[in-house]
C-alpha cells in the first residue's frame, strides 16, 4: 500500500514552515504523474486504433476503468483503516481513513461520471438503472458522502475517528447486499464482462490501458501521500493549539486566584485563610499545572 | 475521430477533476504547515510527547 | 433478557403517554399515502401497479421520523448520560431501542396497508408473504435506524445527518421490500420468497452489526 | 489506605478546550470531598471525568481501582452522578423512572421504595416527573443516585434548588453512603452545607486542583 512507502527523507530533515507538503520524492512523482498523463494521452489518441464497432469513444476505457479501480481502492484502504482504527485504537489509521475516502471518492465520482458520458453513444442511455456495478458504485459513492458529511460534525477527535470507522464498515459490508439486489432486482447488466481475461483486446490497446493503470495508480499515490500529509498537519496543528488553550488555562487559574485574594468573600473561596498560602503537607498530594 | 465531443468531456473532466484536486491538497498542506512548526512535520515518525497522533491505551 | 424488555417497554411506555408518533408520525404517513395518489393522478391501475414501491418508500420516511423520536426521547433529559452510567450491556440497550421502534413501525404500516387497500384498490393475494416481508424489513429498517440514531448522537446537526447515513444504507431494503410486495400484491410475477430471505439476511446482518456497534458507542464519553 | 480517585495529569477537552489542564488528584475511599471553585473552573468537567463520561486526553485517571480509559464499563457501573439534568424521563412517573433505572442496572426493584421513602417522596411516586417542581426533580434524581449504592457519589451541587428539608435529605443521604463505605465528592457552591461534612476541601481553578485541604473531624472520622 501506498502509505507504507510514503516518503520519509532519511535522516529527517527538517522542514521550512509554510514549504507545504511536497517532499523530494513526492515531487519526482508528481513530476511522473505530469509526464505519465501526457504519455497516456500520445498513447490513447494518436497510437492506438479506434474500436470496429465502439469507434473512437473506446478511447474511455483508459481512463474509465483506472478511475474505477482507483475508486475501490480508496474505499478498501478506508475499510482496512477503519477496521484498524477500532483494533489498534490509534488515530494515524484515522488519517488514513479518511485519505483513502476522500480520493476514493473522486475517483468513483470520475467513474461515475465516464461511465455516464460512455454509455450515451455505446448503450444509448445515459443510466442504466439495472446495471448491477453501476448502481453498486452509485451506493458506495453516497455511503462515502456521508462518511465525509459526518466526519465534518464531530468534534471529539477520538469519538470521530471511532464512529466514522462504524460508518464506514457499515458501507463496505453493505455492498454484497447492494450488489445481490441489484442483480436480482434486473439482471439486464450492460458492462461487458471483463475485457480483460477474454484477450479481445488488441495487444496496443491493452498496453495502453496498462500504463493507464500506472499513471492512475502513481496519480493515487501522489494524492494519497499528500492527503495523508494534510491530515497529519491538521492533527499537529490541533496539538500546538493545545498548547496554547493550556497556557491560556492556567492563566486563568492565576486570575481567578488572584480575584479570590482581592475579594474574599466572594467566588472561589470564602474562607479565605491564612493558610492560604501553602497546601496542607499532611493531605492528598495536589499540585497545580506544572510550573 | 468519432464522438470527440463524448471524448472531451470525459477526459477533460478527468484531467480537470484530479488537476483541481491536487491543487487544492497542496494549498491545505502549504496554509497548514505554516501553522505547525518544522520539528512536527515529520509524517512518519512520532514525536515523543503525549499528546500526538493516536489514542493508544 | 429482562434488561432489553425494560428499555422496550419504557420507549413504548413514554410514546403511549405523549402519543407523539400517534399523532404526528401516523398522520404524516397518511398525508404521503394520499399526496402519492394525487400527484399520479386518479389512474387506478397505474396507482396499484406503484403500490409496493410507494408504500416502502413511505415506511422510510415514517422511519426516520421514528428514530428521530427514538433517540431524542434518550437526549431530552440527558437520559443518554444515564444509559451510559447503568452499566448496562450496549446490545441489550439496542435491541429494547430497535424493538420498540419495530413495534411502533409495524403498527404505522398496519394502518398504511388498510390505506393502500381503500385508496389504492390493492388486494392481497398472498397475505402469509406480506406479513413475513413487512416483518423482516421492518425488523431491517429498526435495526440499522437505531444504529445510525446512536451514531448522530451528540451532533447538534443529527435532524439533517441521519437521513445522509440512513437512506442510502436501507436502498437495499427497499428494493426487496418492494419486490417481496409486487409478489404479495400480484403488481409483478416475482419471487417474493427470495426477496424476503435476503431481508431476513439484511435484517440478521444489521442486529449483529448493530449490537456490536451500539456497544462501542455507548463506550463513548 | 485504599485510593478510591487516583488522577494523574489529567487534560479533557471540550472541544478543544482544555477544562481540565493537567490536573492531579487522589483521594482515599471513605472520604468526603468538597470541591469549590469558580464557575467554568472545572468541577463538573472533573465529575463527569470520575464517572466515565469524559475523555481523557493525556494523563491518566482511575477510579475505585479501574482505568477510566479503558475499563469504563466498570467505572461507571460503580459511580453515582447526580448531575444538574435530572436525567428522568419526563413522561414516566417517579417510580417508573426509578424501576427501570434499577431494572437496567440490575439492582432489585425492591430498594425503589425505599430510596423514596429517604427522600421522602413516596407521595408523588405516581405522579408524572413533567409534573415536578424543580425541588421534587432533584429529590427524585438523588433517589435514582440512591437505588444504584453506589461506591463512588459524585454530587454537582446537590443543594440547587432544594428547601431546608430537601437539603438536609441531601446531608442524610451523604452520612449513609458514609456509613455504607462508599467515597463521596460533592461540586458545590453552598459551602457552610457541606464543609461540616468534608474530609477534604479541593479549590479548583483554571483546570487544574489549586488547593486541597484535610479537614479533621470530617464525618470519615465521625
Amino acid at each position: 500500500m501506498a502509505i507504507t512507502t510514503a516518503p520519509t527523507d532519511k535522516p529527517v530533515k527538517l522542514v521550512e514552515p509554510g514549504s507545504g507538503t511536497g517532499s523530494r520524492t513526492s515531487r519526482m512523482l508528481g513530476v511522473a504523474c505530469l509526464v505519465g498523463v501526457a504519455v497516456l494521452m500520445v498513447f490513447a489518441f494518436v497510437l492506438t486504433e479506434a474500436d470496429l464497432v465502439q469507434q473512437d469513444v473506446v478511447r474511455m476505457i483508459y481512463i474509465h476503468v483506472p478511475s474505477a479501480i482507483a475508486g475501490y481502492t480508496g474505499f478498501v484502504i478506508t475499510a482496512i483503516a477503519s477496521v484498524m482504527v477500532l483494533w489498534k485504537k490509534s488515530l494515524w489509521w484515522d488519517i488514513v481513513a479518511v485519505a483513502g475516502a476522500e480520493i476514493g471518492l473522486l475517483f468513483t465520482g470520475l467513474m461515475l461520471a465516464t461511465g455516464v458520458i460512455w454509455g450515451r453513444p455505446t448503450w444509448n442511455t445515459w443510466w442504466e438503472w439495472g446495471d448491477v456495478r453501476l448502481m453498486t458504485s452509485l451506493m458506495l459513492f453516497l455511503v462515502y458522502v456521508g462518511y465525509l458529511a459526518y466526519r465534518r460534525v464531530v468534534p471529539s477527535a477520538e469519538v470521530r475517528a471511532r464512529r466514522s470507522a462504524i460508518i464506514a464498515l457499515v458501507g463496505v459490508i453493505n455492498v454484497p447486499i447492494v450488489n445481490r439486489s441489484v442483480e436480482w432486482w434486473a439482471s439486464r447488466t450492460l458492462h461487458q464482462q471483463s475485457s480483460l481475461s477474454d484477450g479481445k483486446l488488441e495487444d496496443l490497446t491493452l498496453f495502453t490501458l496498462a500504463m493507464g493503470f500506472v499513471v492512475f495508480a502513481m496519480i493515487f499515490a501522489w494524492m494519497l501521500i499528500h492527503r495523508f500529509r494534510i491530515g497529519w498537519l491538521e492533527v499537529q496543528a490541533d496539538t500546538v493549539g493545545l498548547q496554547a488553550a493550556m497556557a491560556e488555562r492556567r492563566a486563568q487559574m492565576e486570575a481567578d486566584i488572584d480575584d479570590a485574594v482581592a475579594h474574599p468573600g466572594i467566588g472561589a473561596d470564602t474562607n479565605a485563610d491564612p493558610n492560604k498560602s501553602g497546601p496542607d503537607d499532611s493531605g492528598p498530594n495536589e499540585r497545580g499545572g506544572a510550573a | 475521430m468519432t464522438h470527440l465531443g463524448y471524448l472531451i468531456a470525459g477526459w477533460g473532466i478527468v484531467l480537470v477533476a484530479m488537476a483541481l484536486y491536487a491543487v487544492s491538497l497542496a494549498r491545505r498542506g502549504r496554509e497548514l504547515s505554516a501553522r505547525v512548526p518544522a520539528e512536527r512535520q515529520r509524517w512518519m515518525t512520532t514525536p515523543d510527547d503525549a499528546d500526538t497522533a493516536g489514542f493508544v491505551r | 433478557m429482562r434488561e432489553v424488555w425494560a428499555v422496550a417497554r419504557k420507549d413504548l411506555r413514554i410514546e403511549w403517554r405523549s402519543k407523539v408518533v400517534a399523532s404526528q408520525v401516523l398522520p404524516f404517513a397518511v398525508i404521503v399515502l394520499v399526496l402519492f395518489g394525487l400527484a399520479l393522478d386518479a389512474d387506478r391501475s397505474t396507482l396499484r401497479s406503484f403500490t409496493p414501491g410507494l408504500f416502502w418508500v413511505t415506511v422510510l420516511f415514517v422511519a426516520i421520523l421514528t428514530i428521530q423520536r427514538s433517540v431524542s426521547i434518550e437526549t431530552a433529559s440527558s437520559a443518554f448520560e444515564a444509559l451510559r452510567l447503568s452499566g448496562a450491556a450496549g446490545w441489550k440497550i439496542f435491541a429494547g431501542k430497535a424493538l420498540a421502534v419495530a413495534a411502533q413501525l409495524l403498527a404505522i404500516e398496519a394502518v398504511m396497508l388498510l390505506g393502500v387497500v381503500v385508496l389504492y384498490r390493492s388486494s392481497f393475494e398472498d397475505p402469509v408473504l406480506v406479513v413475513t416481508a413487512a416483518l423482516a424489513a421492518t425488523v431491517a429498517i429498526a435495526t440499522a435506524g437505531s444504529l445510525y440514531g446512536v451514531l448522530a448522537v451528540g451532533m447538534g446537526v443529527r435532524d439533517t445527518i441521519l437521513p445522509m447515513l440512513l437512506l442510502p444504507i436501507l436502498a437495499p431494503v427497499l428494493v426487496a421490500a418492494t419486490r417481496a410486495f409486487d409478489d404479495g400484491l400480484s403488481t409483478a410475477a416475482v419471487n417474493g420468497w427470495a426477496w424476503c430471505s435476503l431481508l431476513a439476511c439484511f435484517a440478521l446482518l444489521y442486529a449483529i452489526i448493530g449490537g456490536v456497534a451500539y456497544a462501542v458507542v455507548l463506550e463513548d464519553a | 489506605m485504599d485510593l478510591a480517585v487516583e488522577v494523574d495529569q489529567a487534560v479533557v477537552l471540550l472541544d478543544r478546550f482544555p477544562a481540565l489542564a493537567q490536573l492531579d488528584l487522589t483521594l482515599p475511599v471513605g472520604s468526603v470531598s468538597l470541591i469549590q471553585g469558580p464557575n467554568g473552573a472545572g468541577k463538573t468537567t472533573l465529575l463527569r471525568l470520575l464517572a466515565g463520561l469524559a475523555t481523557l486526553d493525556s494523563g491518566s485517571a482511575r477510579v475505585l481501582g479501574f482505568d477510566v480509559a479503558t475499563q469504563r464499563r466498570q467505572v461507571r457501573a460503580s459511580v453515582g452522578m447526580l448531575s444538574p439534568d435530572a436525567m428522568l424521563y419526563e413522561d414516566l412517573s417517579i417510580d417508573e423512572n426509578l424501576s427501570f433505572w434499577a431494572a437496567l442496572g440490575g439492582h432489585g426493584t425492591d430498594a425503589v421504595g425505599a430510596a423514596l421513602e429517604r427522600v421522602a417522596m413516596t407521595g408523588a411516586a405516581d405522579q408524572p416527573v413533567r409534573s415536578l417542581s424543580t425541588g421534587q426533580r432533584r429529590r427524585a434524581a438523588l433517589a435514582a443516585v440512591a437505588v444504584r449504592r453506589p461506591r463512588l457519589w459524585l454530587l454537582d451541587e446537590p443543594h440547587a434548588g432544594l428547601d431546608q428539608a430537601g437539603r438536609t435529605i441531601v446531608d442524610d443521604l451523604i452520612g449513609d453512603a458514609i456509613r455504607a463505605g462508599a467515597t463521596v465528592i460533592v461540586a458545590s457552591h453552598e459551602l457552610d452545607r457541606v464543609r461540616p461534612l468534608a474530609t477534604h476541601v479541593l479549590t479548583v481553578a483554571g483546570g487544574v486542583v489549586h488547593r486541597s485541604e484535610v479537614r479533621e473531624g470530617g464525618s470519615a472520622h465521625a
